[in-house]
């Protein structure tokens, strides 16, 4: 017997066994979730005892549909996306024994949402440039500063956070990664409205947080390196695995099928060169995942999101063009606070605004074009002045 | 190596040629530029500007009125003998390249241009004069999206009035009067309709530019007045279409020099990786082959601008290379100003977005790239497959 | 700024579906790909296939011998059993990659794939044979540019031989048989004719790519042999074109991502202005852009092989995509090749014309990318206007 | 009368007076020439004297246009472009009195042709880091070096050169400029064959050429600002007005009108969007005409330019495209060496080699967009560290 059918075998049996003694038809969402946490199916390739039993990424797959056949609760993946896809790796990497049994269960069963607390005004691109404070006081930290771009801050308990201990080295040294917890009185939460006139993200103000020693992960001055772990798995999960004519271009074939009136050559001409464009990147995602399976993750994932942000944005544009009378009709301006995002969600409208975030969010195209041009082409990196000053001296 | 490409190594063709016109402005239009320009930096900052997103037009009425009445827009293109201004298509291309930089959101393009051209047939002096003067504002009963070869008229004369559907008009909201299309029999006739008479709805649209908030417009059994005959309305109004879509043009030219404008400036300043911005050669590429395109469109324009200013024979062909070129022009330059400016690009606070709105919208304007290019196919010889 | 776009929420349609195809090479494929390299590198310099354009071509014949004997690719794709090697079309896409990275002037794709394809549904064990050893070279007597979808047979059969014209046949000048589909009333047959028979003219064409040179043919009456009856042989043809075009972008990704890779090595060492090019941002990001086309054209080429290789139902949309694509890519490599080579890059001496000819002939091949993406939209169910 | 009637008047009367004492049909071509510039007909906007009048340099067109009437010959402009359009406005502005008296006439009629020789393999479009070497030697320089991609150098009497004098001090402070006479026994000329296979330019080897210290142009150490006057004028002398359908475009328009049979719709959504580029660029090219009328010549030039080459190169290859089967031909490969280039001559496949060199010669495309965002947007100029160093200490 194959090893990979018999890790088939050892599953459907640790299934079967969970589905035995937690019926989901008869038991409570979240009993069931720190169940099947518990017994080691809720991301595989976890250790056993968080989660996990060690395996492949990928078998986790075969669990989500046996699982899912039977008719199982989930827990809501994208409402938790940032606990999962970035605060999760990060917490196992570089955490405290102590740190993975107090965050990973609660956060995978989604009982306790996280944001992130990285970007500010004056860091986009140049995250290390970071001017959050946080000073040792004792056992805690006292931290103090203004971050944007946070997701979810309203609705989570905890955020991964970055912050500046020590101004007086180089910008990257100097940096801490942290667990701040949102409920603390200093963090004050407010929405960030965007060009599509909804706050889906916010803005956060830290005044004198506090946050205890035992919620550092990773020395003190070891923050860079924490972070750029974390923005490597937000990469990495962009562009998973899609159907043909999965996101915008089925959107837009379908406005094409719908609107036989509104067809015209030119536009059929741009239409079909996106189809392409959109499958082909279908395809290229698809072989990434197949060279993931067997190896680490690249700096490949950075030229699937430059593509991907393309796509979604030409497409979204031709579809305003398709429409014409309705496409320059909205939906609603009233700023709202979404729970979720849904980029091919609400009207062609929202869809072509929205999808302008598609090359800023995760990392700019333009810094994504540097990280191919540099870390798979090996051509030099662009000039730096401020990589060996003082964080203090630098120019601002 | 110095041999260079030679563009007067050129075949001989058939086609039409093109007019020899004058594409700088003159010192009027320059004069012009600089009064609209000095009203508007006062008068529509981008808050005020933003704020008709959610809701509050206080901008609106006053910031018309200003343009209209003061400094005698409104009857731009009126001759001075029947109580207009006697500018030409040339200074109303000045005018909207100056709306344009600051998205105003005043019904200049649909009253001073359109409704004015329609208008200009017309034997009621009296009503063209209330045009000109800014008394009344008036709104032709188009379709935003509709351009002079695709127009017909949706609305009907019946025994109890006019009746019909017209969705998506650009300054319906702000009018006073509407200049109603109406079919019959021998063709078109253009009507009269005061905008609150009886039968008339006029539904305002959320709209994805709400600088140029469009409105669907009902009618049902209006009494109405004609002012154009049906010999010369069809005419009138694919002659108000057609310069419109000229001058459009011009707005678009003024979305996206003002959009490179301060894209470069934001550069300039902004620092990350302790340089400006301004500095990174990907990003000096990007600026600069914008700037090539806001200055090819700036040609296009006023090539459109003075070929209806002089009713050239080569306007129908100036009009679709025109609106084929900039309006793509004017989206790019909103969508780069966007995603140059980052994250800060993206928020409400930020103005860029409503660059975006008005280009794409724009774009949607007088007809699509599709039906510019395919009739721009036939006016030049080159027939599709 | 954390959401990322969101690939799985998706719409469903009643679209077929996409298969699930291995996209990487497995090990017999590295070994396959790392031999035919050492061969070429060795034996395919390019000075020698230069010296083409220049009517030496004394490369060519030693160079087809070696591969296809020496190495066996001449009949890589017939089975074992039919004297072949029982290959798959995922390795001839290997072969042919490693040709194009060399602009390699040998018949493979013409042999190998497109003839061997049509061959394969005749019962002639004895002329197969003699293909898989590469004892003769065979090519079908169809133009370079033809596509399953456009195929048409130009020959036809009369009492005295079969007659007919075909242009731009690739692979012509080097068979010592042709494959001549020819039109009867009942279908198309697969006649085998000799080269040097008798009313047969294979006339050089002087090719935009001399490493692919074309040749007219025309039969006057020649004498023949049916070896596909009239029952398969418009299908064997179809299906030789179709797997043409779905190997064919393997190439094309070969030229691309040599291009690419001679690039980058200049670049790196080529200095003006105190610094390396390489260093330049603008011309970083063209190349990562460019890196981000050859990687995608790469698993395009590589969903069409697999598709080949195990007759996937998606096989025909597979292959529109992947020419539609691919075909583009090269060229596109090719032509940032010679641009960022500078003055270099458009002289003769630099190999980097090579590859332009060859991209931009490739780009001619089994069919024209409007007729891949009018074929595509068939397929997907998005009718034109 | 207005000021402009007024010039032309004078203009016509200079013409027929000319004219009269020099009958075309009945003058030698060489001879006719020749009065044309001693009656200050040939480049109005050169001073009296010099072949002109000291008017505003749009008034030859209308010179032009009364002799063409009249049947008179004309210079071969394309055949001497170089002289023209590069050595004689800089040997003008720069040269002395004595230059100006022995080049300027013989170049304006044809008799002696010039080429340049500024680039060199290793100065493209660095030019400024050029490595040929002129030694003083009593009243004489000696030249030796290599220069590259120069145009009727096999046919040329004189050359404008620029060369290093003085390699102690940094790059564009150690050049002069000079006129070299290609008869020299030192100079030897060899074809440099390009992609399409003909000899359009010529390498040029300099051994021990001698040259008189009367043939520097300008000061020694003033090379590059010479050089770059002379540069200046290649780039305006770009775009000329052209008709509607001149050039490129109206190859490809019609190849499509007189191939019904090739025509698709994808091809037709290119060509029209690549006919309204052109038309664009044409207006663009008469608009900057008008404005160089009425002042000085600015960066805008390097912006047609980059536009010019762009859509030569996407119609071009769109014609191999609409030629299907006949896209696969090419008219010859054996080498030649042509007297003038045509661009868009022979054939197709010709045109599309051809056009890759129009956003290389004359400035590359990259360079010319550096320009445009330092000088026109004033955009901060590429890091240099070569400026300030002595030439020979430069890595190389």
């Amino acid at each position: 017997m194959s090893d990979e059918t018999q890790h088939r075998r050892d599953l459907e049996r640790r299934v079967s066994v969970l589905l035995a003694d937690h019926p989901p038809g008869s038991t409570d969402r979240l009993d069931f979730l720190r169940a099947q946490f518990d017994a080691g199916l809720a991301w595989v390739h976890f250790p056993q005892g968080l989660g996990g039993l060690g395996l492949a990424r990928e078998h986790q797959a075969y669990v989500d549909a046996l699982l899912q056949a039977a008719g199982a609760p989930d827990n809501d993946p994208w409402r938790i996306g940032i606990g999962l896809g970035m605060a999760a790796p990060t917490i196992l990497a570089f955490g405290t024994e102590e740190q993975h049994q107090r965050f990973l269960r609660p956060l995978w069963t989604g009982e306790e949402v996280w944001c992130q607390l990285f970007s500010e005004p004056g860091a986009g691109s140049d995250l290390a440039a970071l001017a959050t404070r946080a000073f040792p006081d004792g056992d805690e930290w006292v931290v103090t500063g203004q971050k944007v771009w946070t997701s979810s801050a309203h609705l989570a308990r905890f955020a991964i956070l970055v912050a500046r201990t020590d101004p007086t080295v180089p910008k990257h040294a100097g940096l801490t990664y942290f667990v701040c917890d949102m409920s603390d009185p200093g963090v004050e939460v407010r929405p960030l409205r965007q060009i599509t006139g909804e706050a889906e993200f916010n803005e956060v103000f830290l005044s004198d947080v506090r946050i205890p020693d035992s919620y550092r992960i990773g020395a003190v001055g070891q923050g860079w390196k924490v972070a750029n772990a974390t923005l490597n798995n937000e990469r990495v999960a962009i562009g998973g695995g899609a159907p043909r004519e999965g996101g915008m271009i089925g959107v837009v074939a379908d406005a094409w099928r719908n609107h036989p009136e509104r067809r015209t050559p030119e536009l059929h001409a741009r239409l079909m060169s996106l189809w392409v464009e959109a499958e082909v990147a279908r395809m290229t995602g698809q072989r990434l995942r197949q060279k993931l399976a067997v190896g680490a993750p690249g700096p490949e994932g950075a030229a699937m999101k430059v593509t991907f942000a393309r796509i979604a944005q030409e497409l979204s544009g031709l579809e305003l063009e398709l429409l014409g009378e309705d496409g320059l009709r909205f939906q609603d301006w009233t700023m709202t606070r979404p729970e979720r995002v849904q980029f091919t969600g609400r009207d062609a409208g929202y869809r072509y605004l929205r999808a302008k975030g598609n090359s800023i969010e995760g990392g700019t195209s333009e810094i994504l074009r540097n990280i191919v041009a540099e870390r798979v082409l090996g051509l030099p990196a662009e000039a730096r002045t401020d990589k060996d000053v003082p964080w203090k001296d630098l120019e601002r | 190596m110095t041999a260079v490409p030679n563009v007067a190594d050129n075949v001989t063709t058939g086609l039409a040629p093109a007019s020899d016109l004058v594409l700088l402005s003159t010192e009027d239009e320059q004069a012009l530029r600089d009064s609209v320009r000095a009203l508007l930096a006062s008068r529509c900052t981008p808050d005020r500007v933003m704020a008709i997103f959610d809701g509050d037009d206080s901008l609106r009425q006053p910031l018309w009125t200003a343009l209209a009445v003061d400094l005698g827009l409104a009857g731009l293109l009126v001759p001075e003998e029947a109580g207009g201004a006697g500018g030409s298509a040339r200074d109303a291309a000045v005018v909207l390249t100056e709306l344009g930089r600051v998205v105003a959101p005043v019904p200049f393009l649909s009253h001073s241009v359109v409704a004015a051209t329609a208008l200009l047939p017309s034997g009621d002096r009296e009503l063209v004069a209330e045009l000109a003067s800014g008394a009344v504002t008036v709104a032709l009963l188009t379709p935003l999206t509709a351009s002079a070869g695709s127009f017909s008229a949706a609305v009907v004369g019946e025994d109890i009035g006019i009746s019909g559907r017209v969705p998506v008009v650009a300054g319906a909201l702000e009018a006073q009067l509407l200049l109603v299309p109406v079919r019959v029999a021998d063709g078109v006739e253009l009507h009269a309709v005061e905008a609150d008479a009886l039968g008339v709805t006029v539904a305002p649209v959320v709209s994805l530019d709400m600088t140029r908030q469009v409105a669907d417009v009902a009618l049902t059994g209006v009494a109405s007045r004609v002012v154009v005959g049906a010999d010369a309305g069809d005419s009138a109004v694919r002659r108000a279409l057609l310069v419109g879509a000229a001058l459009l043009a011009s707005e678009q030219v003024g979305v996206a020099e003002r959009c490179l404008e301060d894209t470069v400036a934001y550069l300039k300043q902004r620092r990350q990786f302790g340089r400006v911005l301004a500095g990174y050669q990907a990003l000096k590429h990007r600026l600069a082959d914008l700037y090539i395109e806001v200055e090819s469109a700036r040609a296009a324009a006023q090539y459109a601008a003075a070929a209806a200013a002089t009713d050239d024979p080569d306007l129908p062909v100036a009009v679709e290379v025109a609106q084929a070129y900039c309006s793509a022009v004017a989206v790019h330059a909103a969508e780069e100003c966007v995603q140059l400016h980052g994250g800060l690009g993206m928020t409400w606070e930020h103005p860029a977005h409503l660059y975006l709105k008005r280009a794409k919208a724009d774009q949607l304007a007088f007809g699509s790239s599709g039906e510019h290019l395919a009739r721009l196919a036939e006016l030049v010889g080159l027939p599709p497959a």
